[in-house]
């Protein structure tokens, strides 16, 4: 098996409806696969609990940019308007959290949204442009209407023969093939 | 329902109101023709310093009363307007997950008639009496901004007017739940389909029925101010009270053995949580758009009525109403699972009625007190009492029918509209499907 | 964090998810069915198949695009041509080309840049706040309402920015984007125009990653079918090494409904801030205080207005009829109604309070606007937005896709109206009658006007030319085969 | 789509946020740098029809500025002296020298010389040399040492963040009045005291120098 694995990425197995593969993301999960993933055109409700993933935190990274982008525009605004260069201008106090609400509302929102959108790149580690998946032909059914299981040869439990029959036996997979690396 | 306590009821608003003028009366309050509320308003008006007439103003006068009961009124007036209008939304969106407590709805917005038009008529009788609106007993011809609007703000119109409107409002509240109840018998579409349209005039009739009653009772308190937005601005409070009054109570009675407890379920008190976050959101982005574009323009025909509320502990009021009316709920709510959270969300709720009481408080007392906060223990009183009165009113008319609209087209949609199954759950459901 | 990252094992890999781990108790009740009138329409029509919605929608940028593309590229090529030259001609002569003078400094500039902006907002609402509402028909029109709010904001920027008329220093640091400099000033905060500034540019960047994010799967679909070395090659180089991996989509929704949480506090400020531009002012008819939501629905309105114009040609000349339903014509049919009440009881309570506060400016600016010079204009804008849209109050007429589209565009040029009605109105009387005027705007101005909406065809034509119309992955999702509990999705009766 | 993306393309995204956190910042830096006058400005030296040098009249002579530029303490313009200023010297001194063929002709058609102006405020900045000069700043100030210089060249960058430095702390520039001209005077002086006994009060709104 060592051997093997050097040379195969994992086990592809493909279904025909989602509740196959929600069935079957439960028995992998079962099984206790550390390496694995499920892979569908559209995200499947209730996947990640048939997965057993933990809540995303994607969210940590939004309100971390939501809270820079906050109180560092605040903070501009007293340094710029308020202090480095105090001007009156519309007999306006030289500074005011009031005023200085807008831009800074809009740099929470700004920020936010990156802090989302990077955190979630990096958080699935993309882009990847490179993936031994897309070397296989019917692994482009993927992001189509067919529905894939693979546990990747680095996990533990992986056997070429045993992962074969429990993807194919015990997961009704519709076909199973080896991917190499 | 025990008979004797119906009838106790029914007519405890009359006790009440009866109460309160007696009690006035008893502690020797009295009516003077100098019109001091009317004074306060134009001192205030104009920035000087306001005379001592308002100051004085005895904790058992009728002044007082008459201020206290408006609060209040205004507070659960606020929650009638808010559920008749998520009946009318129930209806125009078509939605679905919402059937479950439309019953609640209905019967809350349909007490605006008779009760709380019945409730309204003592502030026209503090109105004539000189104790509540400046303007009651200004000559226009004295008054420029009087004098513009006297086709609407003369004595007459406004004691007919205002218990018109709130009299209409709550007719299409209970006409919706009359064809609702109509419909637990037989079923059929053409009540649903005579809602649908019966809602789509009365928003109309909501949107500036609403207005016109909160620009009648509150805003004319300080009849020189104007703001477009003073309807939205109390529309925006009201359903935001409204929906966590809402989740409250629904939670209530979709407790096991209660009637909601088959069709009401954790993602639909989710909503009501959801929906809430955003009208705290809209609250605060009216309120804060209100306040912020007046203080820009500095105009002082409008500023005056944010100056005589930065005076004092006004201004602290102010304040609370900012932190407590947007940013603690805003930062609680924020996260997903707390709004299934009891232990957080009925403080929330209790809360919510104190900062919703406060923000009455701050439209109505200024014009009384200008030189800051004074709670007296009419303020309590007349609250509980109104909201009580309510509660009964509401208890016994929501017992009169099915708890939810049993055969209503979207009732199935309502109790199916819960979590996907867990893995867990999921079993036992399929059997379900 | 690393250590919680969905592309590594999870830790516990037998641990359920928090979110509604707690079952949920299974209802007993059996309701009837809904009766047969009110039953709701499915979303996607004639029961299709997941792989048929790929194609259907792939196919659309895949074949040749067909014959009357061409000649409507060419048109809005030229009318994008059109407008750039006139931009040149601007720079080069100077902003007096523009018809705008004092006292009216604002004019078509502005108008067109408030329209623009608020065409983009119904995309905003369609991604994010019916995803929030969960609206779920709001996937078949996402996409296409996505990209029209870019292409506006686009143009929309195109009109303040020039308006500067030395544009270098609008571009330079320091002038409006904050930044050390040597003259060693800073933007001013308390200037509306400034917020204009931060408010649209985050607007048009979030507006751009939502929409991209949401491209993302859609996109590694078409690099899967792709054939061509070009096509494989750009499609997999934008859908960033996307597989479909459950552990991705994991953060891909949260970050998606993230981002729709973000968007839609973005999407009121927006406009709210563009209406600030007036309202803060003192000027007659700009200053008051319902203006933020009165602009927010306004823009929704004519956003709604402009998807509607654009995706029911689009769905006749695709053959996406299934996918594009009536039923979604109907519900943007009820938006506008929504929406346009929204703008009426505005328009109704400015009337009002004008009349109420009792400030003579006040009534008459308003009074101006409806039988003033411009009296054309506003009652162009009354018959567009508050009366057409009341047509809606017909189920017959909302399913009816001519009539339909015909009121799209009278709500276009009414939210247009509406803009030049309250920026040139309030202007070109001054306090004093020596200040008055009458703006007339130049063939330029026109033209520029017209060549817009070239830069925006343009644009969206090149998005149906290369990139999916229809979000493929999320239309998928909303169909009862996705759903694995349903019986179309493959679920078996347990008994 | 891996045979069009090989397996190194996986360190792209890497290598392109290494990359963009060294270009961006030089970018930047590079702007703040270049595109200000300090790059742009300073060091402007046209050729001028005469070749007048600064270093012999003022420096190595000691001439007083005021002697040729005699508004300089009066009026808002520091004027460029006429040809007969020239020639209450020249007439007498290096009176055939050939570099001075120019400023005779001048004097005898009357026609000005066609000097090259090096500093030049824009024309939305309102600026008055008599104000400066009589509250003590000296022409070293904004011109640099033009007591040194044989040719005259732009030496500071007159931007406005070169003025506001002035204007918001006067007392490290003003000087004793006597000293205002003598271009390399090196006193001690209280700085504050004079801002104060003289009533300096430079502005820094908008409307001090944009009017």
């Amino acid at each position: 098996m060592s051997a093997l694995s050097l040379k195969t990425y994992g086990m592809l197995a493909e279904f025909g409806t989602p509740a196959d593969i929600f069935e079957a993301a439960m028995r992998c999960r079962d099984a206790g696969f550390s390496k694995w993933d499920v892979y569908t055109p559209f995200p499947i409700h209730g996947m990640d609990e048939a997965m057993g993933l933990r809540k995303s935190p994607v969210g940590w990274f939004t309100f971390c940019g939501g809270f820079t982008g906050f109180f560092s525009g605040m903070t501009m605004i007293w340094y710029m308007n308020g202090f480095d260069y105090p001007l009156v201008v519309g007999g306006k106090p030289l500074f005011t959290p009031l005023y200085a609400f807008p831009v800074s509302y809009e740099l929470t929102i700004l920020l936010s949204a990156f802090g989302t959108l990077f955190g979630m790149f990096f958080l699935n580690r993309l882009p990847k442009f490179y993936n031994p998946l897309f070397k296989n032909l019917r692994f482009r059914k993927a992001t189509d209407d067919r529905y894939f299981i693979v546990i990747e040869s680095a996990d533990p439990k992986f056997s070429v023969e045993a992962t074969r029959a429990f993807l194919t036996d015990s997961c009704h997979a519709t076909a199973v093939e080896l991917v190499e690396d | 329902m025990n008979p004797a306590l119906r009838i106790s009821n029914n007519w405890m608003a009359f006790f009440a109101i009866a109460a309160l003028f007696l009690t006035a009366r008893l502690f020797g309050a009295e009516h003077t023709d100098s019109h001091p509320v009317a004074n306060a308003v134009e001192h205030a008006g104009h920035g000087h310093d306001h005379g001592s007439a308002a100051e004085s103003v005895s904790q058992f006068s009728l002044k007082q009363i008459a201020h206290s009961y408006l609060t209040a009124y205004m507070f659960t007036l606020s929650l009638c307007v808010g559920c008749l209008f998520l009946s009318l939304a129930h209806h125009l969106f078509d939605a679905g997950w919402s059937a479950s407590i439309r019953r609640v709805t209905d019967t809350i917005s349909s007490l605006l008639f008779p009760w709380m038009t019945f409730l309204v008529f003592p502030i026209i009788g503090f109105a004539w009496h000189g104790d509540l609106y400046g303007w009651f007993y200004t000559d226009p011809a004295s008054d420029h901004s009087l004098d513009v609007k006297k086709v609407l703000f003369n004595r007459e119109t406004f004691s007919v007017l205002l218990p018109g409107v709130i009299a209409l409002l709550g007719l299409v509240g209970g006409t919706l739940r009359k064809w609702s109840v109509a419909q637990d018998k037989d079923g059929a579409a053409h009540w649903t389909s005579k809602s649908r349209k019966l809602a789509a005039g009365g928003i109309f009739l909501f949107a500036f029925g609403t207005t016109l009653v909160c620009f009648f009772l509150m805003k004319s308190l300080q009849h020189q101010f104007f703001s477009t937005m003073y309807g939205v601005y109390y529309f925006a409070g009201s359903v935001w009270v409204t929906l966590i009054t809402l989740y409250i109570l629904t939670m209530y009675l979709s407790q096991p053995g209660k009637p909601l407890e088959k069709v009401y379920f954790k993602r639909q008190q989710q909503d009501l949580a959801v929906l809430f976050f955003a009208f705290t959101v809209f609250y605060a982005y009216i309120h804060f758009s209100q306040y912020f574009l007046i203080w820009n323009a500095a105009l002082p025909e409008e500023t005056f009525w944010y100056v005589l509320r930065e005076v004092g502990s006004w201004k602290w009021v102010g304040m609370t109403i900012i932190f407590g009316h947007f940013f603690v709920p805003f930062l609680l709510l924020l996260n997903q699972d707390i709004k299934r959270n009891m232990a957080v969300m009925v403080p929330v709720a209790v809360w919510a009625w104190l900062m919703h009481y406060l923000d009455m408080t701050y439209n109505v007392m200024p014009v009384l007190h200008p030189a800051g906060l004074k709670l007296t223990f009419w303020d309590p009183l007349l609250w509980i009492a109104m909201v009580s009165i309510l509660g009964a009113l509401f208890r016994r008319k929501y017992q009169t029918a099915a708890p939810y609209p049993l055969r209503d087209p979207r009732l199935n949609e309502a109790v199916t509209h819960h979590e996907v199954p867990t893995s867990a759950a999921r079993s036992a459901s399929a059997s379900t499907h | 964090m690393a250590s919680s990252s969905a592309s590594q094992p999870s830790r516990h890999p037998t641990s359920k998810g928090v979110v509604g781990s707690q079952s949920t108790p299974t209802p007993t009740l059996k309701v009837a069915n809904a009766p047969r009138e009110l039953e709701r329409e499915p979303l996607v029509l004639n029961n299709r198949s997941i792989g048929w919605i790929t194609n259907a929608i792939a196919g659309v940028c895949e074949n040749p695009m067909p014959m009357w593309w061409w000649p409507a590229f060419i048109l809005s090529f030229g009318g994008m041509m059109t407008m750039f030259s006139l931009i040149a001609y601007l720079v080069s002569t100077g902003v007096g080309v523009w018809g705008l003078n004092q006292p009216a400094a604002w004019a078509w500039d502005i108008t067109n840049f408030v329209f623009w902006i608020g065409i983009g907002h119904a995309g905003t609402l369609i991604s994010a706040v019916l995803f929030l509402l969960r609206q779920k028909w709001r996937t078949s029109v996402n996409r296409a309402a996505e990209a029209m709010t870019i292409f506006a904001v686009a143009c929309a920027g195109i009109f303040p920015v020039f308006h500067t008329g030395r544009v270098w220093f609008a571009l330079l640091p320091g002038y409006l984007i904050p930044f050390p400099n040597a003259n060693e000033i800073w933007p001013q905060f308390r200037s509306p125009l400034l917020w204009d500034v931060f408010a649209v540019s985050t607007y048009g960047t979030v507006s751009l990653l939502f929409w991209y994010v949401g491209l993302i799967p859609d996109l590694a679909t078409l690099r899967d079918r792709a054939k061509g070395f070009m096509r494989r090659f750009f499609y997999g180089l934008f859908s960033l090494g996307w597989t479909g991996s459950n552990r991705h989509w994991s953060n891909y929704e949260k970050a998606y409904l993230l981002l729709a949480g973000l968007s839609t506090p973005l999407v009121l400020s927006v406009h709210s801030i563009v209406s600030f531009d007036f309202a803060v002012s003192v000027v007659p008819g700009w200053h008051t205080t319902i203006f933020p939501p009165y602009f927010v629905a306004g823009a929704i309105f004519s956003g709604f207005g402009m998807v509607l114009t654009l995706l029911i040609p689009l769905r006749s000349l695709f053959k996406l009829h299934d996918i594009i339903t009536l039923r979604h014509v109907e519900l943007m049919c009820k938006v506008l109604l929504a929406t346009g009440s929204i703008v009426g009881y505005a328009y109704g309570m400015e009337f009002f309070i004008a009349w109420y506060g009792g400030s003579p400016y006040e009534l008459y600016a308003f009074k101006n606007r409806a039988f003033g010079p411009y009296w054309w204009s506003y009652w162009a804008m009354i018959s567009c937005n508050v009366i057409s849209p009341h047509f809606f109050w017909f189920k017959k007429l909302r399913v009816s896709v001519v009539f339909v589209w015909i009121v799209s565009i009278f709500v276009n040029i009414g939210m247009w109206f509406e803009r030049f009605v309250i920026i040139v109105t309030s202007l070109h009387r001054d306090y004093l009658p020596s200040s008055w005027g009458y703006f007339t705007p130049t063939w330029v101005d026109v033209m520029t006007f017209a060549g817009s909406f070239g830069l925006f065809m343009t644009l969206f034509l090149l998005f149906i030319r290369f990139l999916p119309v229809i979000a493929i992955s999320e239309v998928k999702g909303v169909t009862p085969q996705a759903d694995p509990h349903h019986p179309l999705g493959g679920a078996k009766e347990h008994h | 789509m891996s045979d069009i993306f090989p397996k190194w393309t996986n360190k792209l995204p890497a290598m392109v946020g290494v990359a963009g956190a060294i270009l961006v910042p030089t970018i930047l830096a590079g702007i703040t740098y270049y595109f200000t006058p300090k790059y742009t400005r300073v060091g402007y030296q046209p050729k001028q029809p005469v070749a007048f040098s600064h270093a012999i009249h003022a420096g190595q002579l000691g001439m007083d500025c005021r002697y040729c530029h005699t508004d300089v303490d009066k009026s808002w313009f520091s004027n460029i002296p006429a040809s007969e200023t020239c020639m209450r010297c020249h007439s007498l001194v290096a009176k055939d020298s050939p570099k001075l063929a120019l400023v005779r002709e001048s004097y005898s058609t009357g026609k000005p010389i066609p000097w090259v102006q090096i500093h030049k405020t824009p024309d939305y900045v309102y600026f008055n040399h008599s104000v400066h000069v009589a509250r003590g700043i000296s022409c070293v100030k904004c011109h640099g040492e033009i007591q040194k210089m044989d040719e005259v060249y732009h030496s500071k960058p007159l931007s406005m963040g070169f003025c506001l430095e002035c204007h918001r702390q006067p007392e490290n520039h003003i000087r004793p009045n006597e000293f205002v001209t003598q271009l390399d005077w090196a006193g001690e002086f209280d700085g504050k005291k004079a801002v104060h006994d003289w009533k300096v009060q430079p502005g820094i709104s908008c409307s001090t120098c944009h009017r």
